[in-house]
């Protein structure tokens, strides 16, 4: 489904990717794991075309997305739980669902859907995007992720900063959508977790893939993760 | 060999009346075959821009660089008022096509410095007897907040003498005129003056109509109706008075002339500043021609120029300077008559004859 | 240039709804290294700010070297020798890396009609200047303009310039942040040797300049303090490893 | 906020090909061109003023012209009431643009950007209208001045004299400007403009450092108002209605922001194209315009992107990395 | 003083200021949210009085004559966007103010060129013409309708913003415009249709104005200042606040003129009355401005 080669990318004069390869299957999920600055938000710019790749090529069903502008990428059914939540700010939580939102078919993700996945967001429907707590905006960022019924989700940390009880609540949810069958490429501190969750995994050492294999391979090797992630 | 330096504005809101200056002059020249007093003339032309201090660089222009014999136009009073140094310095005789503040008309007068419109209280002192002789007992006065404005309005009072039953100076440059029109209409005046020269006049004029005070209010004017105003306004002019010093249907020969070769030449009908300009060239042609050609003595020039003034054929049937260089000539009242679908000229009457200004006093020379 | 302590009680700020820092309460002795660690979002750079002054804290109080200064401005503070560095590099990008270090050595001179001499002219600054650089491992690109710096070098020219202007207490935010390894190992180095001679409040993600450096830590999770102490206690404090370094933390 | 390398030799070839201007003129019978260019140099002086704010610190002033008005005023009022002693009509002008830069800076100072370019706008609305109105001094036909400065040794009596004034008090500008930029003022003022929190954060007061500048700056236009009221006897609000603090910003940035000689080339480059294109067709500004608006396209450092130096200057702060949302999210939740 | 003419000044107050929030609500959006200072906005308005006065002359229906303004303006408004404006938006605020500056002298003088050098006429339709009679004094038809469409404008402003998708998009791309254009939607474009009805309200202004305000090269500036004051005051980027400071600017300065020289009047000689008053009629919105800004330097209503 996603297939990226010899990504390189550059943060002016900073060298942030060096050689990433990486691919993706159909309805899998999939880890990229590393320490902090070791290019994986980077990787996720490259992909929704928000940075130029230096070098590489990203294909998504065929398509060639190098250079491709953020919009069409969108378009093409990629959707991102951007790093910080990144929620609107002058937006009420539903206009924050809504703003973006895209149907499909009738299997799609609505306002009810995404109420019955958060209840808490509800609750909030009226508040402003500021006016929610971390966690909270953690969830609408999903929310308004899922409301575009992307074909492949990317989601930055998502857990980022939370209570370890809303953490456990956001697991499940992710879980939950990898039943449903959705594509999702998952950076996240937390790789026990994560591991639970992802199909295989990728570890990025200083804007290189350094390491690729499936789950269980990855859990029977503490050591890996001890050098590439031990906190 | 004459050479002749025009500088008026011709860029920007106010270009209208630089252009009607260098056309009218323009006309002149070529109706003369090109020539002042049988000296082929070069003509020279510069934008002012309205900008002080670029009229005052363009005269130094015209006087260190082009050594021009007679520089003519000059702008508005605050361009002109820039530029008198200049010229006082110099020597060289210079026409004012456009203003004649009262400055220049009376302590600041000088020998080579002549004004071929009228001094800018002319027409407004014309409107001010014209009411007195109307018998309106009192008159509600309007002008934007500045010089020019305050010196006609003590030009109207200066002849008028009735009641003053309320002077409305608006910030320069207002667009709206609504509130001050409203404040007229519950003030219920016999008649109501204004001085709002250029674009200005006609938004007043138009928002007078739509408020429904036009033909029911004597409205007297000057420097607001001419033939550009005109042309905007059309029939919403319909019933406005006015004082001019010179109207397109004058009747005299040279007027006829005047405005019959400015019309196919131009298309477009002439106004004040034109017919200023226009004498202006034929007044220089007098001149020269009695210097036979010679100019290079300003002083010998500007005596010839000023002899020259009550001799040269003019538009205006009759003119003369007086001791300051102002003109002496009659001012009329024009009202502005329904003409089948356009608009035509109607003299009530020759308010004023042989008017001189009055400063003249002040002026030693 | 003695170093000074600095305590904080119940310090609360709010952005709108969010209480970014929850009712803080911090005891930092002289000349200690103190570390701060917590997840993102969770305060850190905001309970920064408010020590520096830069944001308004909206309850409780600061003391520094035995003084309040809650509600004083920035400059006050300064004066009393606090001084900072930023997570998001924040260095003057179309000055050379001298220049940049300068304008932090200068600030006790201030510049109130300091219009002629040029500053290069400025001896004693200059050398000071030259000094931290060389110790900042940035002598071979002292006069480069910073624009043209790696993000590393930027990283180390930020805690240069807290560095210039001598302080007596200095809030690194994520110094090592985007530094390569090497880089990081000679900045952990360098803040090595500054233990002691100034109160040092560290910020960092990265485990190993934490635990390498650190005389004691507090751990701030959703702006609360939820534990502070040595290393170790961290390091086996239960709460800590669920909200921070994860239960699988084998740090 | 290049630092010209080409300053240093710049400076000297410019000001010798300005001292050699009045002499061609007479060479050539031309003197006129001494007026115009001692126009150029007067509107250049009040460029270089700008650029102490604009340039070093980016402060956006949209309404320096205020101050050159002011610094005529102080001429004509005074010449108005028969004091035409220079040294007099000096110290009111500095006297009156340090006060008012005190006053209005103080007030403007408290916005930035876009509030800092109307507000500056709205006082110097303010002073045309006072002006405007003052009919005791001409209101809008201006005050004729009849008596030029006299400064006991020299009176700016004629253009040259002008010239050469305007000619001397630039030099000197122009030095003192290129000393400042170096100085330790100079360096917190630009970085000020860089990154004022930063500037704070090491404890040196942004606000002042900006409101001496400011004032400065002030008094500096005055001296060109003062010289122009002599050069064109003549002082009018005009002088310090809107355009003309437009024109100055375009004066500046042609030349180069920041830069030391930028402001005089900018002027003359600026006030020789207008003469120039006036000279092609009566609808100049048909060309001027998209002149402008192309200078603003292309220029970052005004001529320095002709001359431009080896290193590139820093890609613009927003250019690059913001893009990435991650910068996005961080800017905001430091900023301020 | 009666109570109706003050009632009618207050009118004309609130009708000076919608012709006001027309122009500067497109002025505040366009830099609210893409943070560009447009000095050229007022030779859009010029453009939409030219367009609106030709195309009325020309056909003889009113509603067409609006509808070619508001087009005309809105197709030159993306042709600016497109050629001055997009490759400004990263920049500095001094190079908008420059080109735009740049473009205001050409159209100014284009319209020289085109329209000739004399106020142009712009006729009201004889329907609207004439005045009704409100407070017991005459009352111009065309005013009152100039104020119905200032009303309709800013509520469907409002409504677009607030309520349609379009509207939070537009918000949305204020604060984040990245993470917008990364769930899919095309900013830019937006962006552009943005540009186009701030410039199309421009010409609407225009069009409006034409018929009561003289068509002319130039007209466009005193009007573009009013109108960068009130988005100042009006805080920046908010319709709302628009709204608000140009009633409050457009009432203030209509009652200031019509009643400062009576005040003074008052309690000195009316000759220097009549002197002071209008100087400080005249400099009595920006001593507002200078007020407000020193005060709330964001402005009355922050953009929320
Ligand atoms: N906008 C930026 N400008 C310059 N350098 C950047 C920028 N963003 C990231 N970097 C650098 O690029 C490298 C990779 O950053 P990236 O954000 O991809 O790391 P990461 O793996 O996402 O880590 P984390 O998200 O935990 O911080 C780091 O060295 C970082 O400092
Ligand atoms: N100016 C602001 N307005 C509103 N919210 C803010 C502001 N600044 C920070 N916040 C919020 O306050 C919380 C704490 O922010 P802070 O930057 O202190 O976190 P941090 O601990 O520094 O995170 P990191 O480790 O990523 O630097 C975050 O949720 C952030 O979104
Ligand atoms: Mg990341
Ligand atoms: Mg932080």
């Amino acid at each position: 489904m996603l297939s990226i080669q010899g990504l390189a990318a550059k943060y002016g004069s900073c060298q942030a990717l060096f050689d990433i390869d990486m691919e993706v299957k159909r309805g899998e999920v999939v880890g990229l794991i590393g320490r902090n600055g070791m290019g994986r938000t980077t990787v996720i710019n490259c992909l929704f075309g928000l940075l130029k790749p230096a070098a590489g090529s990203i294909t998504f069903d065929g398509q060639a997305l190098n250079g491709m502008a953020p919009y069409r990428v969108g378009r093409l059914g990629l959707s991102l739980v951007p790093e910080g939540r990144q929620i609107f700010p002058t937006l009420t939580v539903e206009e924050n669902l809504i703003a973006t939102s895209k149907r499909t078919d009738a299997s799609a993700w609505t306002l009810e859907k995404i109420y019955g996945l958060f209840p808490r967001l509800k609750e909030r429907r009226a508040n402003l995007g500021t006016q929610l707590s971390g966690g909270e905006q953690q969830m609408l960022a999903i929310g308004r992720a899922l409301m575009t019924n992307p074909r492949l989700l990317v989601l930055d940390e998502a857990t980022e900063g939370l209570a370890p009880i809303v953490r456990a609540e956001i697991w499940s949810v992710l879980a939950r959508l990898k039943q449903e069958g959705l594509t999702m490429i998952v950076v996240d501190k937390n790789t026990k977790a994560l591991l639970r969750l992802s199909d295989r995994n990728f570890i990025l050492d200083k804007g290189v893939t350094v390491w690729r294999g499936t789950s269980p391979e990855l859990s029977d090797r503490p050591e890996l993760i001890a050098q590439y992630v031990g906190v | 060999e004459v050479k002749v330096g025009f500088s008026g504005v011709l860029s920007g809101p106010m270009a209208a009346l630089g252009q009607d200056q260098y056309d009218g002059f323009m006309l002149a020249v070529e109706q003369l075959g090109g020539k002042l007093g049988g000296q082929p003339v070069t003509v020279l032309r510069e934008d002012d821009q309205l900008k002080p201090d670029v009229g005052a660089q363009i005269v130094q222009k015209f006087i260190e660089r082009d050594k021009v014999d007679a520089i003519v136009g000059l702008g508005f009073s605050n361009v002109l008022m820039a530029e008198t140094r200049r010229i006082k310095d110099s020597g060289v005789v210079a026409l004012s096509t456009n203003a004649g503040p009262a400055p220049i008309a009376g302590k600041g007068c000088m020998a080579n410095l002549f004004v071929m419109g009228w001094q800018n209280d002319g027409m407004s002192e014309a409107m001010g007897k014209y009411a007195k002789e109307q018998g309106y007992k009192n008159v509600y006065l309007m002008t934007s907040n500045y010089q020019a404005g305050k010196d006609k309005l003590a030009g109207f009072k200066r002849f008028y003498g009735g009641t003053i039953q309320n002077e409305v100076y608006t910030p320069l440059g207002q667009l709206d005129y609504a509130a001050e029109i409203a404040a007229v209409q519950s003030a219920k005046p016999d008649a109501l003056f204004v001085f709002y020269p250029g674009g200005v006049g006609v938004n007043f004029v138009r928002q007078l109509n739509q408020a429904g005070l036009m033909g029911k209010l004597p409205f007297l004017s000057e420097s607001l109706i001419d033939s550009n105003s005109l042309a905007a306004l059309k029939q919403q002019a319909v019933g406005s008075i006015y004082g001019t010093p010179w109207a397109p249907v004058l009747d005299n020969p040279q007027n006829k002339k005047f405005v019959a070769g400015y019309e196919a030449k131009y298309k477009r009908p002439p106004t004040e500043y034109a017919v200023a300009a226009y004498d202006a060239a034929y007044l220089l042609d007098a001149a020269i021609t009695k210097l036979g050609g010679k100019v290079s003595n300003k002083k010998a020039f500007a005596a010839a120029v000023k002899e020259a003034g009550s001799k040269f054929p003019t538009a205006r049937g009759k003119f003369a300077f007086n001791t300051n260089n102002m003109p002496i000539q009659h001012y009329y009242a024009y009202e502005i008559v329904k003409n089948g679908d356009g608009v035509g000229y109607k003299q009530l009457s020759q308010v004023l004859t042989d008017h001189k200004d009055a400063y003249a006093a002040e002026c030693k020379m | 240039m003695n170093a000074i302590g600095l305590r904080t009680q119940d310090l609360v700020k709010r952005f709108g709804g969010l209480r970014a820092t929850d009712g803080v309460t911090l005891e930092i002795e002289p000349g200690e290294l103190h570390a701060i660690i917590g997840p993102n979002g969770a305060g850190k750079t905001t309970l920064i700010n408010l020590l520096t002054g830069e944001l308004r804290s909206d309850e409780g109080s600061i003391v520094l070297g035995g003084e309040e200064v809650s509600g004083t401005p920035v400059q006050q503070r300064v004066g009393m020798g606090l001084l900072r560095s930023y997570q998001i590099t924040s260095i003057f990008d179309a000055f050379t890396v001298v220049e940049n270090v300068c304008l932090a050595a200068l600030r006790k001179k201030g510049v109130r009609w300091a219009v002629w001499k040029p500053m290069s002219s400025y001896g004693e600054v200059m050398e000071k200047a030259r000094a931290i650089i060389a110790q900042c491992h940035l002598s071979d690109v002292a006069d480069t303009v910073v624009s043209n710096l790696a993000y590393g070098q930027r990283r180390q020219l930020e805690v240069a310039m807290a560095l210039a202007a001598d302080p007596r207490i200095l809030l690194l935010d994520e110094p090592m942040a985007g530094m390569s390894a090497a880089e990081g190992a000679a900045a952990i180095e360098l803040l090595r040797s500054l233990k002691g001679r100034y109160t040092i409040l560290l910020i960092e993600h990265d485990m190993n300049a934490v635990f390498s450096l650190a005389d004691r830590i507090s751990v701030l999770v959703y702006g609360k303090i939820v534990a502070t102490g040595s290393i170790e206690e961290i390091r086996n404090h239960p709460e800590v490893r669920r909200a921070y370094l994860g239960d699988d933390a084998d740090a | 906020m290049n630092r010209v390398k080409f300053g240093a030799w710049m400076i000297p070839v410019l000001f010798i090909l300005l001292a050699a201007v009045p002499f061609v003129a007479q060479a050539m019978g031309e003197p006129f061109y001494v007026t115009f260019f001692a126009r150029v140099l007067v509107y250049a002086l009040a460029a270089c003023a700008l650029n102490l704010v604009l340039g070093f610190a980016g402060l956006v002033s949209f309404g320096h012209a205020m101050f050159i008005g002011l610094g005529c005023y102080a001429v004509g009022i005074l010449s108005y009431y028969g004091i035409s002693d220079g040294w007099l009509q000096l110290l009111t002008a500095v006297a009156v643009c340090a006060l008012v830069g005190l006053v209005v800076g103080t007030v403007c100072l408290r916005t930035s950007g876009i509030g800092f370019i109307m507000i500056t706008l709205a006082f110097a609305q303010m002073f045309y209208f006072l002006m405007v109105s003052m009919t005791t001094f001409g209101g809008d036909d201006g005050l004729n001045i009849n008596e030029p400065s006299n400064f006991g040794l020299f009176e700016l009596s004629g253009s040259t004299e002008v010239y050469w004034a305007a000619w001397a008090v630039l030099l000197a500008v122009t030095i003192f400007l290129a000393r400042l930029k170096k100085s330790p003022f100079g360096m917190v003022l630009q970085a000020t403009h860089i990154n004022p929190r930063r500037v704070n954060a090491f404890g040196y007061s942004v606000f002042r450092v900006q409101l001496a500048a400011y004032v400065m700056s002030g008094v500096l236009t005055g001296l060109a108002g003062l010289l122009l009221a002599n050069l064109t006897a003549f002082a009018s609000p005009s002088y310090m209605s809107w355009p003309v603090s437009g024109e100055l910003i375009v004066m500046l940035v042609i030349g180069g922001l920041g830069t030391i000689t930028g402001p005089i080339v900018g002027a003359i480059a600026f006030l020789v194209m207008e003469e120039f294109f006036k000279g092609l067709t009566q609808h100049w500004m048909l060309i001027m315009g998209p002149v402008i608006v192309v200078i603003a396209l292309v220029s970052k450092n005004g001529f320095a992107w002709l001359i431009r130096r080896r290193e590139e200057p820093a890609p613009a702060p927003s250019a690059a990395p913001a893009a990435a949302p991650k910068v996005a999210a961080a800017s905001a939740g430091e900023s301020q | 003083m009666n109570s109706s003419l003050f009632l009618s000044q207050l009118l004309n107050g609130v009708q000076l200021g919608v012709l006001l929030f027309l122009l500067s609500s497109g002025l505040t959006l366009i830099f609210g949210i893409m943070n560009f200072i447009n000095l050229a906005h007022g030779s859009l308005y010029m453009v939409g009085a030219f367009i609106g006065a030709a195309s009325y002359n020309a056909s003889g229906s009113f509603i067409f004559a609006i509808a070619a303004a508001i087009i005309a303006a809105g197709l030159v408004g993306l042709l600016l966007e497109h050629l001055v404006a997009r490759p400004l938006y990263r920049h500095d605020h001094l190079y908008q103010v420059l080109a735009t500056f740049g473009l205001m002298m050409f159209f100014n003088e284009l319209a020289i060129v085109i329209f000739g050098n004399r106020p142009y006429y712009a006729a009201i339709p004889s329907a609207l013409d004439g005045a009704v009679t409100l407070f017991g004094s005459q009352y111009p038809l065309y005013r009152i309708l100039i104020i119905a469409v200032g009303v309709a404008v800013a509520l469907g402003a409002w409504y677009l913003i607030q309520k349609t998708r379009f509207g939070m998009l537009i918000r949305a791309g204020a604060s984040n415009s990245p993470m917008v254009s990364v769930l899919g939607v095309n900013i830019d474009l937006l962006k552009k249709l943005l540009f186009m009805l701030g410039a199309g309200l421009a010409g609407l202004a225009g069009a409006l104005a034409g018929p009561i305000l003289s068509v002319q090269s130039g007209m466009g500036e005193p009007v573009l200042i009013l109108a960068l004051v009130v988005i100042v005051v009006g805080g920046i980027g908010s319709i709302r606040g628009a709204l608000v400071a140009a009633m409050i600017i457009a009432v203030i300065d209509t009652l200031g003129r019509a009643y400062i020289p009576h005040m003074l009047g008052s309690f000195m000689q009316p000759a220097s009355a009549n002197a002071v008053g209008p100087a400080m009629a005249s400099m009595l919105i920006y001593v507002l401005m200078a007020l407000v800004l020193a005060f709330r330097p964001n402005g009355i209503l922050t953009k929320r």
